[in-house]
């Protein structure tokens, strides 16, 4: 009760601060906070990344191993992203199976690298129906300050990039591991997410924890190198108008090409 | 394995299931079907066969769930074992999960909590038969049955997808269509008060797509409303027998 | 505490009622409420029908597939059944992993079908040892108003009578379906179950919500179209007399007669 | 996998292992086994192993299972992994939690619940062994369990089973019969009251043998009660030294 | 509380006791409990054993079984231990999946038979990564009267002892079992465990439940039969010094060799 | 499955990784790395790189396990999916959760609870990557965070192993070492109270070698407890800038 009319007193002065076209922490509306990009922080892993945004810390790792296709999906690789948000992470973030919140965050990861086809699947199968090569990109949240959606996708994007894919041959019907040899895995087009929320009449790009905890309602838009819009997911307890979608999907498309340009020096 | 590709369009714009761009799928509503629930409805949606019912406004357990302060509203979305072709664990999986979360937070806006503290309203989804835009059609149901079963609304939900296929936008992806097609966006929308309260895309739309399928969606939700209204009517305001 | 009394006052008012020879809907003691079925209520399922039992409805639907028989039962195909009441069917049911009480009831209405040997399980062997065609018969209930036993299992059987089999072929070892060939599954009885519950000296047939919440015993008992008895479960937490047995056995005999002719119009 | 059909019966009516028709396999019962349990009893029958410890009347974890007016019954029958053929994995399956359920209420109406509300009173019950008709066995090691732990009851509830074999009724069927015969009928007695308060059958029985195989298994019930009575017997007015 | 009271009137009772040499039962420090140990007890397992340790009762059986070895163990079969508390044997026990304590129980229990190398594990192999044989150990606790590890692990030892191995012969690349022709297992060396608890300054052997009750730590030594020291687990939330862990690891030599007598004529 | 043998010691005594018998890794460690945690340490411990984050003393939940006269400490160690050669399921293994409990009792003796009756201190573990005496490098971050949240300590908790490769005894085993050598035994000690809150053993040592092996991983400890305290001063006593 307490903390909720805390809440309350934070919309208030947040509400106030934006109607003078300001934010608590002193950014324009469209403005992301500060993103630092770090790779190969898991020597032992195939790709990882370490990344900040504002208060908000992720780490990546991308793990290859040889899979068996999934079942009429013979000609295809397998990539599989999940995200956690570890409890030292967050003072509420309790040990124990992922909840709804922390399924819609892997999930919509996984949406935005999956649908803006990132990488080539073809090129990940070894013998078709029979052995391909499966990318497990998980991603840690360490430190939560907030727009979760968009760091752990910036990581899985940037431990994707900077990812070697061992060699593979086959030998009698049978993929065998080529030792020393690696590639850097097919990719197509680099997918960036950009998170919104709506508190009031106000769009704010990447919000933190504060203004997470008092928006009406959040919108991550992922678009794709050609500047295609690839997955949407709406979240939070109230809606947008149709303008306002818009407008949000415009931003997304600008807010994006600077992350966008940020990513490919990882190429 | 042999897949067989369909075609999803004939050059004239008609699609696999012979609807013309436009046009919406066989959708039926019957309210108040369940003797148990609070609310319920039943929707036909294309080959969708879907139940909802409401129970509530009800105390919480766990306890510790409960708001001084508002009710809260549940929703579990949940589909039959033989609901899709290969038989599915009726355990719910993450995409279910993920689905009865996007589902709540699109009636929320609708449902006015405030006045019930310390209570819960429930609300239950069962997929009979799943088909394309089944989270839509689950939607289109919930909300009737949340008005049927008196909770104070501010709006109905009503809810239909548009998407991508053979690069034209079409009302109302249905299964195929979702599948081969090139996007599929879900949108619901409080039709008097003009919110869009769930808003999804799987697939790829240029900018100007975007808009074109958002509002053909939209387009979609507002014919729907009317269908969940007549079903309300026919059962407030005529002798319902069912 | 509340509801307690409240038990107790509905059962002195059944208990009441019964001495005169009646029941609190009006009907004679070894009457069954009406029963409706609705076959082929799910068009992508291979079977299914709707039950209605008076107020408790239930959804079979029947799925088939390909398996590998289990070991040592190589020569037999698979049969399973399951039970589920969905949340929306009764405001006392949580949603979550099945508890007791659903276990039972699903453990009842698939012995009724195995123990009656309904499916000729070895005609359903391909290959033997290797694969067979699996049977799964899931039930919903969705309305729930007493005897949830009976309505699953008739469910269940209208379900399965409902069902076409996909025909396959043995190619190289290997199973192969035959498109557009389908078959009836192989009957070789009509299983009935009837329950019955005590309440004081009364045994009344298919109890409602009501009966059952007072009764003081259940006993559910599956004939075959032979006349035979194949299945039998005690429930409640108190007894029967073994003379107060032997009536039940024979009145399922003689309902399920009813029940059955009313199933085979189905075949 | 080449299976051996064993010959349940020859022509004198002699089972596969060696008793007549209505003979019942050796019975032991030991009281107060366990040093920690309130009650114990511990069973062997025929080729059963299995213990039975009763804790309570004692207070209720969770607290809201509770009942205001009266105590409640649990009961977990659980088989170590060791006790059957393939090892068995330690986590209850569906058949031991449908078996929980019915030996709790086989037992239930011969406990006096009303004098303890708020408490409950545990069951647990391991079978170390399994052979044909362990739901009966631990049945009885259980009603001499709760016997021991000094629960007021209104009677013992002693088990046994009944069955067909090769066209005949017998009692007490052993794992070989229970397997390859035609019936299998487990049932419990409260045999001062006269009240059955277990009765299961899988197989398939004509009205006539349904009668002739319940009275066979009640004649079997009260043989076992002997066995339990002299069993509380030997260790209540004997000097016990186990 | 209350009992945290009585814990706190036991501890000074039990250290009174301790100044002058003495124990609650009349043992001296380092005196073990009568252990009895009885085998055969399930006959239908290949292996079993029930040991009484003082007021502490443990059943094991031993299954064997055909299995596949792990991926990178090819040359080794398979051995596991588990190790569980029954309801029955403990007031304080609920049913459920094993607690941190348990899973302590049955990995201490494991790590003293395997890392002693009790049982030759190459000679278990069929066909090399391929097919071999399985061992599984299951311990059931059924008194609880304090030190279950070292009760666990007499009965896992004494199971394994006790054992009869089936035969396999390999034809066709597949392993077939030869009926009634068994042997013992491989053993190579008698593992024992010597479980100590510091009470204050007195380190005591096989401690009692009480005595657990109040104790400040408690370490697990486990010996073969080479006077080797082969596994070692701290528990409890205090330490010990250097010098008493020297001390307890004679005192697990000296121990260790009486019980190991008694074990050996089991072989 | 080709398996190369490393040789895991030259005849002079240099390590596969070329450290001397008694050398300790390279270890680094960062105090106050989190933002949300109360208290927070990262480790280098070789290759291990492990997170520390505590929280607390705060409220129990469940409340039911709150202690009236103390507070409790609860310890979660978990590694990561990506910390290991194979993949890794994030749900906790059973190995995790019996390093999570002897870490918590290795931190136990150092921390004074008694302040804080029904509180609860959250240690929580993570394992970025992994190699040899993890468990140890993991205690030594956890320690550290402990005393960057302000929770008042008897002392710091040291942690190192020792182990047996190549018929010798040397300081802080890797994973080679661990994987192929003769004994592997982590020790923690609290290192200005004299006590050894850790100690196990996987492996075969003489008595004369199980001393030694246990000086010479106090020794470790030590060195490692000049680390920490280092790495304290460096976040208390200068400017720190991370």
């Amino acid at each position: 009760m307490g903390s909720q009319i805390l809440d309350q007193l934070k919309r208030g002065k947040i509400l106030d601060l934006l109607k003078t076209g300001k934010r608590i922490d002193g950014r324009s509306l469209d403005e992301q906070r500060q993103l630092t990009i770090e790779t190969g922080v898991i020597p032992k892993a195939n790709g990882s990344a370490r990344v900040k945004l504002g208060n908000t810390e992720v780490i990546t790792g991308v793990k290859i191993q040889l899979d068996k296709p999934f079942p009429d999906l013979g000609d295809k690789g397998i990539l599989i992203c999940t995200a956690e948000i570890l409890p030292l992470a967050d003072p509420n973030v309790e040990p124990g199976p992922p909840n709804e919140e922390v399924i819609e965050l892997a999930r919509v990861v996984d949406r935005g690298i999956r649908e803006t086809e990132m990488i080539d699947l073809h090129k990940l199968v070894l013998i078709e129906n029979k052995s391909v090569i499966g990318m497990f990109i998980d991603s840690s949240v360490i430190d939560s300050g907030g727009n979760l959606f968009d760091a752990c996708s910036y990581a899985s994007v940037a431990g994707i990039l900077s990812c070697t894919v061992p060699k593979y041959e086959v030998k009698d019907e049978a993929p065998v591991l080529v030792e020393g040899v690696t590639s850097k895995p097919p990719i197509k087009t680099l997918p960036v997410s950009v998170t919104m929320a709506r508190i009031g009449d106000y769009i704010i790009v990447d919000p933190t924890k504060d203004e997470e905890s008092c928006m009406d309602a959040r919108i991550t838009i992922t678009t794709n190198s050609d500047g295609n819009i690839c997955a949407v997911q709406k979240g939070g307890s109230d809606g947008f108008t149709a303008e306002q979608l818009i407008q949000c999907s415009e931003t997304a498309l600008s807010v994006g090409k600077k992350i966008r340009k940020q990513l490919e020096q990882l190429m | 394995m042999v897949k067989i590709m369909t075609q999803l369009m004939t050059e004239d714009g008609i699609r696999c299931d012979g609807r013309k761009l436009d046009e919406l799928r066989d959708i039926s509503i019957k309210v108040g079907v369940l003797k148990n629930a609070d609310g319920s409805a039943y929707i036909e949606f294309g080959k969708n066969k879907i139940l909802a019912g409401v129970f509530g406004p009800r105390d919480v357990h766990p306890k510790h769930m409960a708001n001084q302060d508002s009710g809260i509203l549940r929703c579990r979305y949940h589909m039959s074992p033989f609901s899709v072709t290969e038989r599915k664990n009726p355990a719910p999986s993450r995409r279910e999960i993920e689905i009865s979360k996007v589902i709540k937070e699109a009636l929320q806006p609708a449902v006015i909590l405030k006045d019930y503290p310390r209570t819960v309203i429930d609300v239950f989804i069962e997929v009979l038969q799943a088909d394309g835009g089944s989270r839509c059609a689950a939607l289109d149901a919930a909300s009737v049955a949340l008005a049927d079963a008196g909770i104070p609304m501010r709006d109905l939900v009503s809810a239909c997808a548009a998407g991508k296929v053979a690069d034209r936008i079409v009302l109302d992806v249905n299964n195929e269509e979702d599948q081969e097609g090139q996007a599929d966006m879900p949108v619901a929308l409080m039709p008097n008060v003009g919110k869009i309260t769930l808003l999804q895309l799987d697939g790829m739309l240029k900018p100007e797509e975007f808009k074109t399928c958002m509002q053909t969606a939209l387009i979609g939700c507002r014919r729907v409303y009317e269908i969940q209204r007549k079903a309300l009517m026919e059962k407030y305001f005529q002798s319902g027998d069912q």
